[in-house]
């Protein structure tokens, strides 16, 4: 029931678009993007602010249904799937929102914990793993704060920490090491590269371009860059 | 009100079980709870109050019904001796006039009981040369036809005068059906007005958790999952609500000190054999009433966020 | 509703300047407004009932008041031709009587519109040795003392009962009372739950905007300025609803179909006079309730926030 | 009436903390910090996640009392001011929040003007100037968009945009380039120099060590660190 047709197709994207646009009403936003992640594969997604890096991840985790063409994900097409379907799919992807939202009324561990709760878990059996987790991100410390008393920094991680408790086959990260400093973001890097590691398809979008030079010291990660309404693989200079 | 405000705010967290997990999820709204909780009871307060003014002017239109049910009366008044011979023959002729289902001559007690308000009791009607009087019970349809019967009276028992108490009936017994249609009226516009508050507050709730709603989405809640959480909250908080409502006009209408015999509609405001049942539906409909207008407002906003 | 709810809208941006730069900072908090307006709208509606009932339960006591102010009644029950003399010797008694105003024997018509009903009409009392009654009024006080009387009226002219009409009053205009009281106490009732339920949609309303009272601050509002723009909201809106439901009301009540003169409490249910300025109250005071609250609440909620 | 005591001691510090301690309930956060912002300066301040850069800022601008210890804004103690000079105070600071929070109802236009529209300013006189801003952040084409369509690098700059806007004694920023590039956040950059060559007394929480080298090679900039509750002057490393 949880796998929505999950990774039929093993060879298959896990993403793919194609011929993908978008606009919000206004003038195209985006235009014939067409992209497949690989299953395992390590993408960051760059370009200007403004540019549609947060809608183009929005399209990819089902927020948002493109304007024209198509976009198949775990093998099955969006415009097949009903609300109940995306909701499903969505414990399959973890996503670290730009502006990372939290429910403001529970504190930093059940938020965390979210995830488990919706989906019907016994957030009990998941204990220790929440644990190790908040004190990978550092918020051990913090774990009964409620969200509206972390810093900008420490609300980041937790929104890393809620996306990556499922252990979802795709990891889907918008800027999430704006309010970071360059310590902890090497950290999230690390841990980002480990789940890529064991497989998972991981996706940054950043406009910082010392954390893409970080990682690519890492893990064979491609770039891809937006600019003018298009998706194109970044050339070796970054 | 802190007062009325706490006591349901404690037992709702039983009834709920608040700290169960998926109950969680969505926060606990404080002002927006206690405004459904005091609209909903304020309601049912005022629909207890309806109700029972229904009910009480249903009886009151009931017993105007029976006093008058006579339909009619004929009244003889001769000299003494000729009293009984006029009254038999008088009934001979009820008894074969169309539409009267039975004629009966009023007793001497009841007779005096009628008089007894203005002429005063311990009266002895014998020692007066008063009218004889006969009631007259119409058939259901009540189709008989007076000028006919009275044409008929003046020829067999001349004494005998009809006396039509459908003029006294009618606009007493319209009187009464206005007042309880009043009553259902306030009824239906009291839930109309309930369900509309509550659809309101539900709405107030829902759009001031958007952000709540995108960000369980996000998580991967479906829509059925959301929406059950803000339905059942709803739904509990508007029942327990009219419960209280329900509980104090109850109270309220036990405990009017009543007036006299003579106060008619005042000392009727109360419940009678099996209408004490009936209040208690009113926590019944204001819940089923919330789950509806919660359940259509999850839904429509569900629907319209992306 | 929908229709309702568009018209105030329209009408409200007008009152309001809506579209003025200084109020625009507050959200227009749709769902609120709505809800804000709707139960005023509401409450109002029932106010003006209520009110209705009080002023006319008020008049239906006065008049049984009037109608039976004649406080005591004596009957004359006599051999006929004795009946003149005795009424005669009973008025010279109660000329002399403490705690008696005036008296007064009845004429053969008023004594047979009083008998009409049960008699029937075109009785002549004078072919029926029917008592003749006199009719007592007392002073103000109301001081005085039936047995006494009684016992003077034995000795004096021994055919007159008095018939103390104290006991017919007393539960009537006590239920009467108990009416208009009742229309008040659901008066102030209403009064209070919409100040409740306005304060707590402006608690509804502060506690949703607690972001946006934050970016006011943060870009040098002061908190008179924030308060001024949602009190200044709220007041507005609940006048207005109120105004739209005392229209409601006041139409419903002109336009009730009137019963006939039988009908008393019900035909009575209207304003007379004067009374028609009252309902008019009703917004102003709906207005001056959520000015009250509002002011209440946004100094706590500005207060509480940091 | 709206200058709260401005500058009477044009030698004196703008900011003045003064032993100042800070916790939120728990443990201690700041303690014994003592500070002196001159006017016209420009202040870095860095230092690990949830070390307590956005509390610092906030204890300077009036938005949290001291627990302990004195703070002086324009030479004038908080301890003395009510809620009202608070907020005629704030005119003077432009603040640009780490979480940069908008009027949602109102266009980015109308946002970016509330500080004219709260002081009572006419905003019609101030068309130019603000028009003028919006294109400097590279915001006129999103003038009428409503904030919660903007994209992250376009709220923040929307931010600095109405922290400016009445031109105030004091620039408060707050990670003000967590979610913008690099070429975005040098003209930002740009921008808070030529406000300090006006004069005027800028401080900016960053993480971004690349944002203060850049900025030290246009303005004698200070760095504070704080670290282990402390502010210090960070060395000549940065
Ligand atoms: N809901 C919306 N309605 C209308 N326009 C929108 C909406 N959301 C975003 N936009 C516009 O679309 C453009 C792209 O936004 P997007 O958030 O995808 O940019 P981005 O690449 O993520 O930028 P940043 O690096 O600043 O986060 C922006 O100009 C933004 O103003
Ligand atoms: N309202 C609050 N109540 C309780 N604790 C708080 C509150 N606000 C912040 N904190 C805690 O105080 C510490 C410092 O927070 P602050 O926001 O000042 O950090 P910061 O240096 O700005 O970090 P970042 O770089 O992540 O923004 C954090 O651990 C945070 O969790
Ligand atoms: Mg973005
Ligand atoms: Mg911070």
């Amino acid at each position: 029931m949880e796998q929505v047709g999950a990774r039929k197709e093993r060879g298959g994207a896990v993403i793919e678009l194609e011929n993908v646009a978008y606009n919000y009403g206004g003038g195209e936003l985006l235009s014939s993007v067409s992209l497949k992640l690989a299953p395992g594969s390590f993408h960051f997604l760059t370009g200007p602010s403004g540019a549609g890096k947060t809608t183009l991840l929005k399209l990819c985790y089902g927020d948002l249904l493109p304007t024209a063409g198509d976009i198949r994900l775990f093998g099955r097409s969006l415009a097949e799937m009903d609300r109940n379907d995306v909701a499903l799919l969505r414990r399959q992807m973890g996503v670290v929102h730009q502006d990372c939202r939290f429910l403001d009324h529970l504190d930093v561990a059940e938020n965390v914990a979210l995830p488990l709760i919706v989906s019907g878990r016994d957030v009990g059996a998941y204990a220790q793993n929440l644990d190790e987790l908040l004190n990978w991100v550092g918020l051990t410390h913090r774990s009964h704060a409620l969200p509206p008393e972390l810093s900008g920094g420490e609300r980041q991680r937790a929104a890393l920490a809620r996306a990556i408790i499922l252990s979802p086959d795709v990891v889907v990260a918008d800027e999430p090491t704006g309010n970071i400093d360059w310590e902890m973001s090497q950290r999230l890097l690390t841990l980002l590269v480990e789940l890529n590691r064991m497989g998972k398809t991981i996706v940054v979008a950043t406009h910082d371009l010392g954390l893409i030079r970080a990682a690519k010291a890492l893990v064979q990660a491609r770039v891809l860059r937006i600019s003018n309404r298009r998706v194109q693989l970044a050339g070796a200079d970054l | 009100m802190r007062a009325l405000l706490s006591l349901p705010k404690s037992i709702w967290r039983r009834v709920t079980g608040a700290e169960a997990q998926s109950d969680r999820v969505v926060p606990p709204s404080g002002f927006t709870a206690q405004l459904t909780l005091f609209a909903s009871a304020a309601m049912a307060f005022l629909a207890v109050f309806a109700l029972a003014l229904s009910l009480a002017s249903g009886r009151l239109a009931d017993r105007w019904e029976a006093d008058l049910a006579a339909g009619a009366t004929i009244r003889v008044v001769t000299p003494a001796g000729q009293q009984d011979a006029q009254v038999a023959a008088a009934l001979r002729v009820l008894d074969t006039t169309a539409g009267v289902a039975s004629a009966r001559a009023l007793t001497a007690e009841e007779h005096e009981a009628l008089l007894a308000p203005w002429l005063g009791e311990g009266l002895d009607l014998s020692t007066l040369p008063a009218p004889r009087l006969i009631e007259i019970e119409e058939t259901a349809d009540g189709s008989f036809d007076p000028a006919g019967l009275r044409l008929r009276l003046a020829a067999e028992a001349p004494g005998a005068v009809l006396d039509d108490h459908r003029r006294w009936r009618e606009p007493l017994t319209r009187a009464a059906g206005r007042l309880r249609s009043l009553g259902w009226i306030a009824m239906v516009l009291i839930l109309a007005t309930t369900g509309a508050m509550i659809t309101l507050a539900a709405n107030v709730a829902l759009a001031a958790n958007a952000q709540v709603i995108s960000v369980l989405r996000l998580v991967g809640a479906t829509d059925a999952y959301i929406a059950r959480a803000f339905v059942r909250r709803f739904t509990l908080r508007a029942g327990l609500g009219a419960l209280i409502g329900t509980l104090f006009g109850v109270a309220a209408i036990l405990f009017l000190p009543s007036a006299g015999s003579s106060a008619g509609i005042l000392t009727g405001l109360g419940f009678a054999g099996w209408h004490w049942f009936l209040p208690w539906l009113v926590p019944v409909l204001a819940a089923f009433v919330a789950f509806i207008a919660t359940r259509a407002s999850a839904r429509r906003t569900l629907g319209g966020l992306t």
